[in-house]
């Protein structure tokens, strides 16, 4: 029997226009009566065989699908460079400043609740990293800067950070200093910025 | 006639035609304005507009508004002002040239004619854009494409003076002295909250709302909150250590504690 | 030269995966270096010519579509497009006819006044977009259609619609006003109200 070139195109036209797979009753129902509808598609199927779009069938139903080989191309990576959002800035300057940091602690220094997103875009950053937890109730994640995070600020330690008294003389600050600070300076006499109570995961 | 009569014409600036008022649709029944009644008059001439005769045209779109007007129709003004140009174009047409009068009888009636050739070519092409081949009517897309996924790979910039000025900026902006403890004055602690529920969870043996262990001298809200979730970490906290049971017996019902007697 | 059967399968596969026309630099940037985009768009073009599904150019952009004598067929598959109302739909024409065009073009045009909601409805399917501005005193701004418009209409180009170069030749798509109501007010002022210049935005 020979196949009405005609079906195979209006099979295709369905196929390709629908917005999911159809099963053959479907097809059968939509184009003339007595339409051989398995030899059109086996003529589809095997026309599109070396196409960059072939006939699959899905469960029973059939689809035109991109061919597997080339499914790649339907990804694109894109490098987007982003700026940090204000809260992200200030959480990170408080993470670096102040590591190990709860999130509680952060929070405490901002005076204003840390959304979820604002720790992600600096996770996804790769500049925090969980530390440890603190020996107090309910144990709470302690966050610290990473390597990568010296990496992209050129420092070769967490040291290096400049101090209150560098940044006011770079312009920085305008302000007295705060108990903030005088932790910070009192850390630095110490040579101790880490907290003694941790516990490394 | 008398052209003054016409000023009235002549200040019907485009822009400020007045829109079609219901009575006008109602009267008018499916007219678009005097152009569209002159284009329908037109086309029972049978010709090509461009080859139409205005003299004819001006009578019957004449009499046809003296029709409408016979039978108390209320026509708008618009209707009215292009009856009264073509009786003066009618005139324009019948009466000898005169010199220095602008544009003759016939040159307006060109204009005219070509008016509605253009009004009438639009009507036609808006037809035919429609019987054409409209994508996602007669011609479809792809009905499920797969479409290309984008993967993206964001790289944050920042730079550590912008680090510091944020650090700096954040102090600044608060103004204070000493943000640390005021702070810690407004954040009802976890430590405070552990303290309050291991003094007090003795005396109220049964299931008791959380919440009743909060302290009462929060108006706040902010310090509420903060004492909320102290307080719900600390039970959390507590119930760890085995020395309380938490129970909740609906999504964001509330939330009931109970001293674990030692040895359950 | 040679097209490289595999950058058609690639054309291919992108074409039909894509939910909206791809112009040629798009394409372009997905295959290969030095792919010959046009010719592989030719190839794919002539075999696709008595298919079901036709490649089609609109606003200059390549996508797949059903073949126009199968509209019958797809009746279920069919988007409900907005029935415009003739003054909606008259409008659109002259402005696409006639474009860039003022508001009292159209109304001069159409001989009745615009009312807002005819230019919103044109707005809201995103067929017509500002253009700029006439350099006529009161500096009308003007209008013109979209790509989207073009899409919608299945046209490659303004140039494609129906009996436009016809309309052109025989002087149709001036938009000299015609001066009918203007003779009575300044005869004078006339020239000055044609100005072909216009300031893109």
């Amino acid at each position: 029997m020979t196949i009405d070139p005609e079906h195979v195109r209006m099979v295709e036209a369905l196929l390709f226009a629908a917005s999911e797979p159809l099963d053959e009753a479907t097809l059968a129902a939509r184009l003339p009566d007595g339409a051989d509808i398995p030899s059109a598609l086996a003529a589809i199927e095997e026309e599109y065989r070396y196409k960059g779009v072939n006939l699959a069938r899905l469960a029973g139903k059939w689809t035109f699908l991109t061919a597997p080989d080339l499914s790649w191309m339907l990804e694109e990576e894109r490098e987007t460079t982003r700026r940090l959002s204000r809260a992200a800035l200030e959480t990170l300057a408080i993470i670096a400043y102040h590591q190990p940091a709860t999130r509680a602690e952060i929070e405490e220094i901002r005076g204003v609740g840390l959304s979820r997103g604002t720790m992600d875009v600096l996770f996804e950053a790769g500049w925090i990293r969980p530390r440890g937890r603190r020996r107090t109730p309910g144990r709470p994640v302690t966050y610290g800067i990473t390597e990568e995070f010296l990496i992209h600020f050129g420092l070769d330690d967490i040291k290096d950070l400049p101090g209150f008294e560098e940044m006011k003389a770079a312009g920085l600050l305008s302000i007295e200093p705060s108990g903030i600070f005088s932790d910070l300076r009192k850390a630095e006499e110490e040579d101790e910025l880490i907290d003694e109570e941790e516990e490394e995961y | 006639m008398d052209k003054g009569s016409f000023d009235e014409a002549g200040e019907k600036n485009p822009d400020v035609i007045p829109l079609p008022t219901t009575s006008l649709l109602v009267d008018l029944d499916g007219y678009e304005g005097p152009l569209d009644v002159l284009l329908v008059l037109a086309r029972d001439q049978k010709v090509d507009l461009l080859k139409i005769s205005i003299l004819q045209l001006a009578e019957q779109y004449i009499s046809f508004i003296e029709q409408a007007h016979s039978l108390r129709l209320e026509v708008a003004a618009d209707y009215l002002v292009m009856a009264a140009w073509l009786a003066y174009l009618k005139s324009r047409l019948l009466l000898p040239v005169e010199e220095d009068e602008g544009p003759s009888g016939e040159e307006l009636a060109d204009r005219l004619a070509f008016l509605l050739k253009k009004l009438e070519a639009m009507r036609n092409a808006a037809e035919k854009l429609m019987n054409g081949s409209i994508v996602g009517r007669d011609r479809l897309q792809r009905g499920r494409p797969e479409g290309v996924r984008i993967t993206r790979n964001s790289t944050y910039e920042c730079t550590l003076r912008e680090l510091l000025q944020a650090y700096a900026d954040q102090k600044e902006r608060k103004g204070i002295v000493n943000p640390l403890r005021l702070m810690r004055d407004a954040v009802y602690t976890v430590e405070a909250a552990l303290e309050r529920l291991e003094k007090m969870l003795g005396t109220l043996p049964e299931w008791t709302n959380l919440m009743a262990y909060l302290p009462d001298n929060l108006t706040d809200p902010f310090r509420q909150r903060s004492a909320q979730a102290s307080t719900l970490l600390a039970s959390l906290q507590m119930a760890k250590e085995g020395n309380l049971e938490i129970r909740q017996s609906a999504t964001f019902g509330p939330i009931e504690v109970k001293r674990r007697k030692p040895g359950k």
